[in-house]
């Protein structure tokens, strides 16, 4: 019925998808210490350099390798510039978000003046496992990337926390000095963090351009590498935090997708927001139990208090989309304000480069 | 050198030769296949027309007003006729034009007030065509939904969607009209995202006021059997199965006439506004798309709207400035 | 001198390196790269007009930097300028929309007022989430940059949009509410506002050396924990930090729009300037006299950008191409710098050989 | 040709030189270590030992001098290279991640395969090791959980289980308590007899003579002397280190208590929310004119008493009176205004600034008020004539006032605290482990500061793990443990036997 329905929970995860694989990759680099903050250009550059090779070579598997390889050109000038010249790695990552735009731009107008469609990557059933209701038309029905995302994820997920690898990069992000004691190439992790970090983005961008809609357009990735890093910081540095962050984004994304093509909010939706304070209230509640209301709970109470009246009255309005649009990002700052923050803390040695003569 | 150029840029404008440069600014990229693509084309008919004429510089992507007052004054040092093609400009044009009064600026899809003696925006009324769009689609619809598209929320987005709604309430009281913003002309995904959405929600008919996005929308199409989809500016038939038809604006003609009369210096000052007498509008459906019906619904609303017995309804014309205007 | 030698030559590397892939990049499109040089140089300095805009345009850009730099001496490193920028702007402007009549002395002080105070209240958000509930500053900031873009979307549609034309823009502005220009500079390009280059500077640097607050700022940044256990207040210092920093990109963007010659509110007037100012801030290594220098180069970046297309028709794309290979190869040049002094020690340390010297600048005094 | 291992040369080093720019910090150093021995290596703050081990773990590559090991000539490019040689460093400050559990910090290593998951082969290796040396780590704990001592013994279990077989330990005691200590020293003792090397840098003579076999002392980045300890006197080794022979410690005249500085009255204080207390109705009086000293193992208390007079832990209830004032909202900044000085544990972290210069951190409470600062405004020139004379009358060793302050020694760093903290002439001064790292000639030097104060009239509490320096400096000393005051002694009175008796008996004596 109505906004939340299978098809919301299928935009949801197309919408994710790419956001959740570039934020995965930029993940692991900053556990290895080093943050890009010009993912977005990452992924222009693999939505470009897909797509560029879908020009030449009809085939989407080379497609995406074109667009990986994209990914990793950029993201080795990244790591060329904050592992080996050790420079400052807010400005590299903003030379690169600017180079990203601009050579894909540049290379775009001069290698493809006539713009090219093709066939976006089908979406495939799983045998069986589809037929599943709900779980399966959302989990079990859709494209290559997105099962090979969740793969990725996965395996990222093993590697993070079960392998010898994932303990390196722990220790590499965390404090340099230690593992460059226990023999761990510091420049090795961190090289081969960054061009993981490139490879997931350049895939995600090949998704974005080939994958979801078999076109280029200059600046088409639309803000999500800012989304992707936004993602890692709400998270906490964590896998399953940064899931949780990126189904935020997505989720609401797809509701502000939804309802600004209805005419006035459903009552639905005021009651999941209702849910949702309600939910954050018990939570800070139940760290605490015993302790005087602070002012940030007594306005949940009365913010509480309008959404069940909202979802009670359902009055025709419609809200500005700006409003819709600013969503997402506005719930993360709430959920972020409202969850503390003790276990928040940033790996120490990120943006840090490594000089082991100050060890 | 030590500022050398610099002379030879400021007396260009006034170069004695018999070449007539023409500069062109979009705050959009020059190949967004849409408004600033089918604008610069029309330029460029101009030019290929006349040997005397001269496309010398473009200056795309200009989105912020400090670049564009610098793009229009650089563009202005050396051409005798600079377009500025898109109505955000308005402003940007307002500051820049008095200081060149020997350069002629047509100002594309504007309609500001109180412009310079060397400044003439042209406009085409695109809600008249949303008019017969809407119509069509409602007639088309089965689930008498229909929706449209757009990227960020600007005047000429929001014309279509009065038009829209004006045109389907003729044809059908019942039927109900969405409208969605990407925010963004180049985000395929999300064009498609929204779409889906739309689709969801029952809407088998949109419009796509996007350029680069409009791919988006036509897969979204082909994932629900029975969507339409219609654009702006041209047909684009052989793009995709599903669409109907194409409010068409003929931005190519309307450029080619006015840079070929500003160039001559024939071009009046002050606004013109194209509409559907002049052919710079007109509705047309894709070859096998639209019944008998349907043609017919088309014809009849252009000819109401052209001979005044259906009057647009608030918000479909874009703000009437209080001067005259010369109405072709 | 040696030193100064390598310093010189390292400089004229990367310059020479950014022309040559500079001119590599005009060739491949077909543009002599002479050509391009003299339409770079006119349109940035190569006259009065330009020149001033030029100078006119570094000052936001300079504001932000110093904005940076002092959440960074403050150890807070947020990067919440694009949206203080655009809550700045959006309050200096909602100001000075009200500012017809008003003398020209009350409306530049009111709307620079609003726009410190709309940008110090925005980065106060942050400060507040990290104070208070302890939320990393550069998480809050960036999400936030994002909401200040979609409210500016909301005002110019909303509050704010002009009256007659239905543009995502403001009405322009009362003349009474533009900064002074130098009337001398041709087009009045120059605005008054470039003596906050020097001002400010010195300011900052006297606030840093010489003020308790400096001092505290200071010590904040450089141990939290040591300036609590000596008494200090960090988190006084590190909230104020914020707020003043957003204070600083809030008149970048009342600047942007009152000094500019683009008299009106509109989508994307923050141009890229938050985070530019940060890169601003960073080539000059945190000196607030550096990043007057450094503010120029990237605000000549733009302006000569825009000069070169439109009398070359170079594509917009190539410039910013050749802004982002500008930022690499100066950082290159900046960390090669750095190596090499670090490979001498700046101070000799004394080798505690005998047991009997005391401190060496004990007998200076 | 490889000498035998147990017995013959284990490392041997011929003139290496190693230069920091225009500083020679090692000198053409000639080191031999044989195996099954343990060999002190001595020297004053800044003599160069950190430098020298870096270069043998190929932390640092020598500019000059040739290393071999067992006979064959090596060098070491990276530290995982000395590693595989069997060459393992436990360093001052510990190399380990906080964030990571004990035996991911065990399995952390040079990925071969990147797949394989360590923590099975390093939870069995440990277990080896600790069947082999009784050494025995909590595998599931995270490291910012563990003590000092804990984390010092993970230290070493870690290289024992990349098969080390020369073991450095850079000042392994400053971070420990007594009791650690021993359980230390006997490791190195048992080390050493199963074949292993052990180098082991020190400043405390007495821990020297207990463990080590053969000694060499570095006096400015050159080797001054070495021997074997059978046959050696601290006084020689000194005399060797400094360069001239300390003056003997003058004796201490009887305190003369007066007013009373410090009275805490029935302290509780709160460590985890459901763990016990960390401080458990605590009293404790400190005088003007004399020294209290604290006696009792790490993690007893001090640390949140310390914390919560200074007003950075709230306190569930009691109150703390300074000067006579009762201090009512806890503050660092109250604390100093009532006259209180402190002269923290964790030097590092808490006391220094490592990016600001030396005077700005002689300067750090003073220059925030009059007479240096008025209305807000730094009198700069008074400020660093003030921090001149006050590096001078501490003795603190830099090239200048401006001189980073990381980039002092940790001894001279130590004085500059010393100087900050004295020369507001305060009331109390709370003294926590403040010869932490020092050596020789500065302990005495900072021990002779605190008893001046006092002779002044000032009040010191001293908080100290070592409990020889407690019953040496101190009028009267509190038995601290478990949270609680199980005792006050007076200074005739203490002795190492009566304060063991009072910190394991569980009942309070008055
Ligand atoms: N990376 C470096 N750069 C420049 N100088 C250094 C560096 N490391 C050490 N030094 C200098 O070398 C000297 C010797 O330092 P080292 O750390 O080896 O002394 P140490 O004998 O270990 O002293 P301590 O007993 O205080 O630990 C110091 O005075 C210091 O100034
Ligand atoms: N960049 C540098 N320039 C000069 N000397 C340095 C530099 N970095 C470190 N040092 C020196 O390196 C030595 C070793 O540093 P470390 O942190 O081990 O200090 P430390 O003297 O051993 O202090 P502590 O006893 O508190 O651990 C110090 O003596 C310090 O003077
Ligand atoms: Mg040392
Ligand atoms: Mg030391």
């Amino acid at each position: 019925m109505g906004v939340f329905d299978i098809a919301f929970l299928v935009a949801a995860l197309t919408i994710a998808a790419p956001i959740l694989l570039a934020a995965t990759g930029e993940l692991i680099s900053q556990r290895a210490g080093v943050m890009n903050v010009g993912l977005e250009g990452v992924l222009l550059a693999g939505a470009f350099a897909g797509y560029l090779t879908m020009t030449r070579v009809d085939s989407q598997p080379l497609g995406f390798l074109g667009g990986i390889a994209g990914g990793l050109l950029l993201a080795a000038l990244m790591a060329v510039l904050a592992i080996e010249v050790k420079v400052d790695q807010i400005v590299a990552g903003i030379a690169i978000g600017v180079l990203g735009l601009g050579l894909t731009t540049f290379f775009d107008q001069h290698f493809v003046p006539e713009p090219q469609t093709f066939t976006p990557l089908p979406r495939l059933a799983v045998p069986l496992l589809s037929d599943l209701p709900v779980v399966g038309e959302v989990l079990f029905h859709q494209d290559l990337f997105i099962y090979a995302t969740i793969v990725v994820v996965v395996l990222v997920g093993l590697a993070m926390y079960r392998t010898t690898w994932g303990i390196n990069l722990a220790a590499t992000g965390e404090s340099p000095v230690a593992a460059d004691a226990a023999g761990v190439s510091i420049r090795g992790v961190r090289w081969a963090a960054v061009l993981v970090s490139g490879a997931c983005a350049g895939a995600a961008g090949a998704y974005i351009s080939i994958g979801d809609v078999g076109v280029f357009r200059e600046d088409m990735t639309g803000g999500r590498g800012y989304l992707a890093i936004a993602a890692v910081l709400f998270g906490a540095w964590r896998l399953r935090g940064l899931l949780l962050a990126v189904a935020i984004f997505a989720v609401t994304d797809a509701i502000q997708l939804r309802l600004q093509s209805i005419a006035s909010v459903p009552g639905e939706v005021w009651a999941a927001a209702a849910l949702l304070v309600l939910g954050a209230l018990v939570a800070a509640r139940h760290r605490q139990p015993r302790r005087a209301p602070k002012p940030a709970e007594l306005i949940g109470a009365v913010l509480l208090a309008g959404l069940v009246a909202l979802a009670v009255v359902r009055p025709q309005l419609s809200l500005p989309a700006s409003l819709w649009l600013a969503m997402p990002y506005v719930l993360a700052l709430v959920a972020l304000a409202a969850g503390g923050a003790a276990r928040h803390r940033a790996p120490s040695g990120l943006t840090l480069p490594y000089i082991r003569s100050e060890a | 050198g030590c500022g050398s150029g610099d002379e030879a840029a400021g007396t260009a404008a006034a170069g004695e030769s018999s070449t007539i440069n023409i500069g062109f600014l979009a705050p959009a990229p020059r190949n967004d296949g849409g408004f600033t693509q089918y604008a610069l084309a029309g330029v460029q008919a101009a030019v290929d027309a006349d040997p005397k004429l001269k496309l010398t510089s473009i200056v795309d992507n200009a989105s912020e007003s400090q670049e564009q007052i610098e793009g229009l004054q650089s563009l202005a040092a050396k051409n005798k006729v600079v377009v500025a093609d898109g109505a955000v400009l308005n402003k940007a044009v307002a500051v820049v034009a008095p200081k060149y009064p020997d350069t002629h600026f047509v100002l594309i899809a504007s309609d500001l007030e109180a412009l310079a003696d060397n400044v003439s925006s042209v406009t085409v009324a695109v809600g008249l065509n949303a008019m017969v769009a809407g119509a069509v689609a409602s007639n088309e619809s089965k689930s008498k939904k229909i929706g449209m598209i757009a990227g960020p929320e600007v005047p000429s987005s929001t014309a279509w969607y009065y038009g829209m709604a004006q045109g389907a309430k003729i044809e059908n009281p019942q039927t109900q009209v969405a409208q969605a913003y990407t925010n963004d002309y180049n985000d395929v995904g999300k064009a498609k995202q929204a779409a889906e959405a739309m689709i969801a929600n029952g809407v088998d008919q949109i419009l796509s006021d996007l350029d680069s996005g409009s791919e988006g929308i036509y897969q979204a199409a082909d994932g629900k059997a029975g969507t339409g989809v219609y654009n702006v500016f041209a047909l684009h038939c052989d793009e995709n199965k599903n669409i109907i038809g194409s409010g068409i604006v003929n931005w190519s003609d309307v450029l080619k006439t006015a840079v070929t009369e500003a160039a001559a210096g024939k071009l009046a000052s002050g606004a013109i506004s194209f509409g559907l007498k002049s052919g710079a509008l007109s509705f047309q459906f894709c070859p096998g798309k639209g019944t008998d019906e349907q043609k017919a619904l088309a014809e009849k609303i252009t000819k109401d709207i052209s001979d005044g017995t259906v009057t647009p309804g608030d918000g479909v014309l874009l703000p009437k400035p209080s001067y005259a205007f010369e109405q072709r | 001198m040696k030193a100064l030698a390598v310093r010189v030559l390292t400089q004229l590397g990367v310059a020479a390196a950014t022309l040559l892939f500079a001119a590599l990049l005009l060739l491949a499109i077909g543009v002599s790269p002479g050509e391009a040089a003299s339409a770079f140089w006119s349109g940035t300095f190569g006259s009065p007009t330009n020149a001033g805009t030029t100078l006119t345009q570094a000052v936001p850009l300079f504001l932000v930097a110093l904005g940076w730099i002092i959440a960074d001496k403050a150890g807070r490193m947020h990067v919440g300028f694009p949206g203080q920028v655009v809550i700045g702007g959006c309050a200096a402007a909602a100001v000075g929309l009200q500012c017809d009549g008003v003398p020209t002395v009350v409306a530049i002080v009111a709307c620079a007022l609003a726009g410190i105070a709309g940008g110090a209240l925005w980065a106060g958000i942050v400060a507040w989430l990290w104070a208070s509930r302890g939320v990393l500053e550069i998480i809050s900031s960036l999400l936030l940059n994002l909401v200040a873009v979609q409210m500016l979307a909301w005002l110019v549609r909303g509050p704010l949009q002009g009256s007659l034309d239905q543009q995502p823009q403001s009405a322009n502005f009362p003349a009474s509410a533009l900064w002074p220009a130098v009337e001398s500079v041709p087009g009045r390009t120059l605005s008054y506002d470039v003596i906050l280059l020097p001002i400010l500077a010195a300011g900052l640097i006297w606030l840093f050396s010489r003020t308790v607050f400096g001092f505290e700022l200071r010590a904040s940044g450089g141990n939290l924990d040591a300036a609590r256990w000596s008494g200090i207040n960090p988190v006084r210092a590190g909230v104020s930090a914020i707020v003043i920093s957003g204070g600083f990109a809030g008149l970048a963007g009342a600047a942007l729009l009152f000094a500019g010659s683009a008299p009106w509110l509109s989508e994307g007037f923050e141009a890229g300037i938050g985070f530019n100012g940060i890169a601003v801030a960073l080539l000059a290594r945190n000196s607030p006299v550096g990043a007057i220098l450094t503010a120029i180069v990237f605000s000549s970046l733009n302006v000569g950008g825009t000069s070169l297309q439109a009398l070359l028709d170079v594509p917009s794309s190539l410039t910013s191409v050749l802004q982002g290979a500008v930022i690499v190869l100066v950082l290159v040049a900046a960390m090669l710098l750095r190596r090499r002094r670090a490979a001498r020690p700046a101070v000799p340390v004394t080798p505690a050989s005998t047991g009997k010297e005391l401190v060496s600048s004990a007998k200076e005094a | 040709m490889t000498t035998d291992p147990g017995s013959g040369s284990a490392l041997r080093l011929s003139g290496i030189t190693k230069r920091f720019g225009a500083f020679t910090a090692n000198d053409r150093i000639d080191l031999d270590i044989a195996w099954g021995e343990v060999h002190a290596l001595l020297g004053e703050n800044g003599a160069g030992k950190t430098t020298l081990m870096r270069i043998v773990t190929g932390l640092y590559q020598p500019d000059e001098g040739t290393m071999s090991l067992d006979g064959t000539p090596v060098s070491f490019r990276r530290p995982e290279q000395a590693l595989r040689a069997g060459i393992g460093m436990v360093h001052q400050h510990f190399t380990l991640v906080p964030t990571l559990t004990e035996l991911e910090n065990l399995a952390m290593a040079p990925a071969g395969v990147p797949w394989r998951n360590g923590r099975a082969a390093a939870r069995r290796r440990a277990a080896e090791v600790e069947a082999a040396t009784g050494l025995r780590i909590a595998p599931d704990r995270l490291v910012s959980d563990a003590s000092v001592g804990e984390r010092q013994r993970l230290e070493i279990v870690k290289l024992l289980c990349r098969g080390a077989r020369l073991l450095i330990f850079d000042e392994p005691s400053a971070a420990l308590s007594p009791g650690e200590w021993d359980e230390l020293a006997k490791l190195m003792r048992r080390l050493a007899a199963e074949g292993h090397a052990v180098v082991l840098i020190s400043h405390k003579l007495s821990e020297v003579f207990a463990v080590a076999d053969r000694w060499t002392v570095l006096r400015g980045g050159a080797v001054a002397g070495t021997g074997d300890i059978a046959g050696s006197t601290p006084e020689q080794l000194v005399t060797l280190m400094v360069g001239e022979s300390l003056a003997p410690r003058r004796e201490r005249a009887p305190a003369a208590p007066g007013e009373p500085a410090l009275v805490v009255r029935e302290l509780n204080v709160e460590r985890h929310p459901d763990g016990p207390q960390a401080l458990e109705d605590v009293d404790l009086d400190v005088r003007a004119g004399e020294i209290v000293g604290i006696a009792g193992v790490a993690g007893s208390g001090q640390a949140e008493l310390v914390e919560t007079v200074l007003g950075i832990r709230p306190a569930l209830s009691g109150s703390v009176e300074l000067a006579g004032r009762r201090l009512e909202r806890r503050t660092p900044a109250g604390f100093y205004a009532a006259g209180g000085a402190l002269i923290p544990e964790d030097r590092h972290h808490v006391a220094v600034i490592g990016g600001m210069t030396l005077g700005e951190n002689i300067n750090l409470r003073a220059l925030r008020q009059a007479p240096l600062a008025r209305r807000g405004r730094i009198d700069l020139r008074a400020a660093r004539q003030r921090a001149v004379r006050l590096a001078a009358e501490y003795e603190v060793r830099a090239t200048g006032e401006s001189q980073p302050m990381a980039r002092l020694s940790g001894g001279n760093q130590q004085k500059a605290v010393l100087a900050r903290e004295l020369s507001t002439e305060p009331l109390l001064v709370i003294a926590v482990q403040p010869v932490r790292g020092l050596d020789v000639r500065a302990t005495e030097f900072v021990y002779r500061r605190l008893t001046e104060h006092r002779d002044r009239g000032g009040a010191v509490l001293l908080i100290s793990m070592d409990l020889d320096e407690v019953i040496a400096l101190s009028d009267r000393i509190a038995v601290l443990a478990h949270g609680r005051i199980r005792g006050v002694l007076d200074a005739g009175e203490a002795t190492r036997a009566r304060i063991g008796a009072l910190m394991t008996s569980s009942e309070v004596t008055a």
